[in-house]
């Protein structure tokens, strides 16, 4: 049910905001799935339809509280602020990449905004998130952790061993997880007996929560609640979000084991037109506004292409640099 | 008596061995992360859920621990499972299974029981999989005693070495070149064709150097070798096809010949299967040797992204034509 | 609570055999105790305390339905019926043990028995299970596998991983853990928010039970009828048993990280002695037989010592063999 | 000026240089299964609990990812985890965390950060550990660029390698041979005493044969060193004590002198780190060799139980001592 009443605490600014975000995810993926034969990467994973996930949590946080992400991770980055110039660039693999075209779609970062990167093993972020929390609450400063992972990611063993630990040391982690109902083309009811992956909250001795992925408002809402108990030292929380992903797992997967009425089932669902409709009924907007934040978008989505295009690549004689902060002479070279 | 072949890829050449495997052994089964409805993420799989049915081609949860460990303890209980992990690169998270149970059950246990698993591994560069999505880890297993690791090239030899893995009764690893699945060979069509463990092919043969090189570097080298025919320079290109049993003696006996020996690997250099090779030969081919033995291997660098950046580091023909008129 | 009355499908032979299995594995353990500076090994652990499960569990099962072990593997091999022999034979190291001298303490298998071995890593045996489990599925063979693992195990991503894929594909597999309250020096508790494992089965969709582990009818009970439900194809269950190891994690363990009054009260509980009781009030045995019982199981042991002792080292030539099935050509040798 | 030392083992050499580290930087803390208040299945730990308190010396549960990963991310957000995995047996469970996040997080994030963790592991024969509590995997690490392998055999250096290791700015596995910690050594009690990665030992120099040790093994070849000097063969002995980075300047050197190469390591003998030192110096010192190189490890077989056959497969003095004679 994505309704109700838009929360009093966010200004008219910040709703504003959410949906541009939303929407400049959307506006990016496409243009990405309609480039995709110049990127040639088959390993490109796109956050359409999903966008009120990372847009409603990213909303909950502070600028320096920190996210990981999955190998879906274009959302994430621009919701946490991430530059989407520089986004593209790398899924060009350009120099101007954020990480320089050495990472690609699967690696995308921004550290500079606490997003600590996108992950191309399924399952490895949260691991890495408890250990972000724990500097944050050795040394007091307050901040969060938020870990997005997939409903596929749910049945691995570090997920487990993330969940117990961080309930058991109290860190200030949320557990996101994005189920869009398929783990690549495993229905996620074929991977587990259970319906709810949040029931699994308790086996660690944290709330858990499933709510509708798809309303921003109630993701913003739900997070926040558990980002406040985190903030208090009440420990983590598992948030299930039911979502689904439009497109095929990756843009090059032919999706035959979706069917089309459920694929537009979803689509009927969508997040953005849906938010869209509150914030009209709401008189934040109106279709002025909404024209114009459109075209905005696509204008700042055309910048970021030409950016991407005109950068340069790579230096072939720099491929060896980074491997350590400073060069090392390498065994056996 | 003319043998049937048909003209196919090398993934092609792997599903016909699990297929023909699958009907001839009751107890042959596969199992892995989308290898049914998708038919696996390079569709070597596909087709055989529609053949032989959910009971015997099982998609897994992402949970790779528990894909290989079922595999392991239903092999234990006398099937012959046959595992999928999707890129080698996410063996990091399931070695367990592979280094400290398959491998060591038939020793620890004073030899109670065997197990005969397969586990299958698309491995290495060239989709621009970046760091995670294009490691070669066959060394590692090498390192690993009671495993078997085989890593053909070639269609035929995908065929013939997958059809040996699955009837052997040890555990084996088998690694699969992503860009050997779509070079296209002639396949033998009997359901019998198996080629032995432990030995080498020689692809091609010479006087003046011993090329030896694995999975996709075979081709590479080849192309090299055929290239430098025109300059009166004759490579002998072999391919050990399996690394543990490796073929020492056809290698050895190349390099008696040859006096002369490239590795091409593209495993990053350092300890990598390039090592294991050129230290055997200096130990027990030392009296053959006139120049130094020389490596080409992908540097110590993770795989990057950017496609120009790839290339500077996995080795190819030009490079292997190079370093081979260096030693000459 | 150790009481009630004692189970009307068993006989008196069974009780009694119940009993006699608790006492052999805790004089076994006395006697390795005992000898602990002839074995050398500074990784043995005993089972001391814990009788009540495997014997318990043991007794649900047929012969030919099989059991994973762990580290602490003596009183699962006893219970399923291995030699004790042989058991001794390989704790010692020789070539009549039932690895040869190969596995020792930590790896006593006996396949024979499909007692499928004790396992040098935690959480490890689970996800073989699942394999064994598996082939009786596909073979219709109707077999059900327990799987014994400890509360430290419990938060091993393996076994996650293996409660989730069991209950997906509805094996029969009985997970039983044995929380004894600490992993190595650590309490369940500090490793864990949780007070009672068993609320995790919720978490993968099958049932969980908390039991008194040192109350060997409770333990029978329970998992005869989680076994009736795998048998019937109703998949999994997870239980667990709570008890206490009475000596130290290793047989060299200086022990400093519990008090002494935390294990006195623990021997107190003491399952053997409870089920004792139960079995003279219940007129099944009287002091005379226990008196025989007694002197019947030491002489046993004294024997599989002797046995042990007398047994040759494994001829060192041989030391490569069963590697591999059949011998090959190492590649660096 | 005299440099003050202690006489002490390895392992409180290993517990000195983390005490004086987490003294001077607040950001260093330790984590690991039981180190706290047993002090470490090894009591390498031991006290540390008690000086730093529970905050800074964290028992975990035995959940390997978990702990590793709670340590890269805190090294990510910038402070100096000390993390120990209890055996190097159980880094199986715990690749992923190592190889696709520690070692690459660097290069594929394009340089934007690094991860100065330290990861301890004891590693090694020699307690009837069987074959899951044995082994040596350093060849595996040595595989993974981004990862620097530490594994030093002698007291001082564990110091003074510890200390590096904890303010490099890379992540470091550290291996800790289980029989090393028991040799006592002198050690430098200074605070700042510091080795540098990349710098071999030379434990004695000698003109005839170069040997290469690490680990327990090093003792092992001083044994047959001195014995040998009695026939007046005189063995120059070198630890390399980095593996990665790796002094081969100072071994190819060594190998200039002599001619004559021997490498005792106790991994199983395919893919080990000794097959890289002899791929090497065949590959950069070819000129320099006269004979072949030998190897000396233990054989490819899972490690058993019983002490009588574990010392048949683990290289001692008395092997050692064999095999150069036969060379020279
Ligand atoms: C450890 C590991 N196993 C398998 C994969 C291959 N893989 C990549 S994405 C994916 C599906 C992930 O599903 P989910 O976690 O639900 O995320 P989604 O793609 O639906 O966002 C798989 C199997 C991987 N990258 N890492
Ligand atoms: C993967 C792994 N991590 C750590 C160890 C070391 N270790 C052996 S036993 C043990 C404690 C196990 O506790 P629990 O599972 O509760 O079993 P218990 O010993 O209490 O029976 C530990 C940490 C191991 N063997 N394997
Ligand atoms: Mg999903
Ligand atoms: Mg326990």
């Amino acid at each position: 049910m994505n309704g109700g009443e838009l929360p009093k605490e966010l200004s008219s600014d910040e709703l504003i905001n959410i949906y541009k975000k939303m929407l400049l995810i959307r506006k990016f993926e496409q243009r990405i799935t309609k480039d995709f034969g110049k990127i040639k990467s088959p390993l490109v994973h796109t956050y359409t339809g999903e966008e009120a996930i990372a847009v409603g949590a990213c909303m909950a946080i502070n600028e320096d509280d920190y996210i990981t992400s999955t190998h879906r991770g274009h959302g994430h980055f621009i919701a946490k602020g991430g530059d989407v110039n520089s986004l593209m660039a790398e899924i060009y693999g350009k120099e101007g990449g954020i990480c320089k075209g050495r990472g690609g779609s699967m690696h995308v970062a921004d550290f500079s905004k606490s997003m600590l990167g996108a992950n191309g093993i399924v399952g490895a972020g949260p691991p890495l998130a408890l250990g972000v929390a724990l500097a944050s609450k050795m040394r007091n400063e307050g901040k969060v952790v938020l870990t997005f992972f997939g409903d596929g990611a749910a049945n691995q063993g570090m997920l487990h061993e993330s969940m117990n630990l961080a309930a058991a040391w109290k860190l200030p982690v949320i557990f996101i997880l994005e189920n869009n109902m398929y783990g690549w083309s495993t229905p996620f009811h074929a991977a587990t007996a259970i319906k709810d992956f949040s029931i699994r909250a308790q086996g660690y001795g944290m709330k858990g929560f499933t709510i509708d992925g798809n309303d921003v408002i109630e993701v913003y809402k739900t997070i926040k609640e558990a980002v406040d108990i985190a903030r208090n030292g009440g420990g983590p929380t598992l948030i299930e979000c039911k979502t689904y992903r439009w497109q095929g797992q990756t843009i090059m997967d032919p999706d035959k084991y979706r069917s089309p009425e459920e694929k537009e089932e979803w689509k009927n669902r969508c997040p953005i037109k849906a938010y869209k409709t509150r914030l009209i009924r709401g008189e934040i907007i109106d279709k002025v506004m909404i024209q114009e934040i459109e075209e905005m978008t696509l204008v700042k989505i055309d910048e970021s292409f030409k950016f991407a295009k005109e950068n340069k690549n790579p230096d072939p004689s720099t491929v060896l640099d980074n491997v350590y902060k400073k060069p090392i002479k390498y065994g056996g070279n | 008596m003319v043998e049937e072949t048909k003209t196919m890829r090398g993934l092609d050449a792997i599903r016909l061995a699990i297929e023909e495997e699958m009907e001839r052994d009751e107890s042959v089964f596969i199992m892995g992360e989308d290898i049914g409805k998708f038919g696996g993420c390079f569709f070597v799989t596909e087709g055989l859920l529609e053949k032989f049915g959910p009971e015997r081609v099982r998609d897994t949860p992402i949970s790779e621990n528990a894909i290989l460990g079922c595999a392991i303890g239903a092999a234990m209980a006398g099937m012959r499972p046959i595992a999928e992990i999707m890129f080698a690169d996410f063996l990091t998270v399931c070695m367990e299974m592979i280094v400290n149970q398959a491998a060591k059950a038939s020793y620890m246990y004073g030899g109670q029981i065997s197990v005969p698993v397969t586990i299958r591994v698309p491995f290495g560069t060239g989709i621009m999989g970046a760091a995670q999505h294009s490691q070669s880890f066959e060394s590692w297993f090498m390192h690993v005693p009671g495993l078997k690791v085989i890593l053909p090239s070639e269609a035929s030899d995908f065929k013939g070495l997958m059809k040996t893995a699955v009837r052997d009764d040890d555990p084996v690893i088998f690694f699969e070149n992503k860009r050997a699945y779509y070079l296209t060979g002639d396949v033998p069509l009997d359901k019998d064709f198996k080629i032995p463990f432990g030995q080498a092919r020689i692809f091609t043969e010479g006087d003046d150097v011993t090329l030896v090189a694995t999975g996709a570097m075979v081709q590479e080298s080849m192309i090299a070798a055929t290239k430098l025919t025109e300059e009166n320079i004759h490579c002998e290109v072999i391919d050990p096809r399996t690394l543990v049993p490796l073929d020492k003696k056809t290698i050895l006996a190349s390099v008696e010949k040859t006096g002369k020996l490239i590795i091409v690997d593209e495993g990053c250099k350092t300890c990598s299967v390039s090592a294991e090779i050129a230290a055997i030969v200096v130990e027990e081919g030392f009296q053959y040797l006139k120049k130094e033995i020389i490596r080409i291997n992908t540097p110590d660098v993770p795989i990057p992204y950017s496609p120009k950046l790839e290339k500077k580091i996995i080795p190819n023909a030009k490079l292997i034509q190079e370093k081979i008129k260096k030693l000459i």
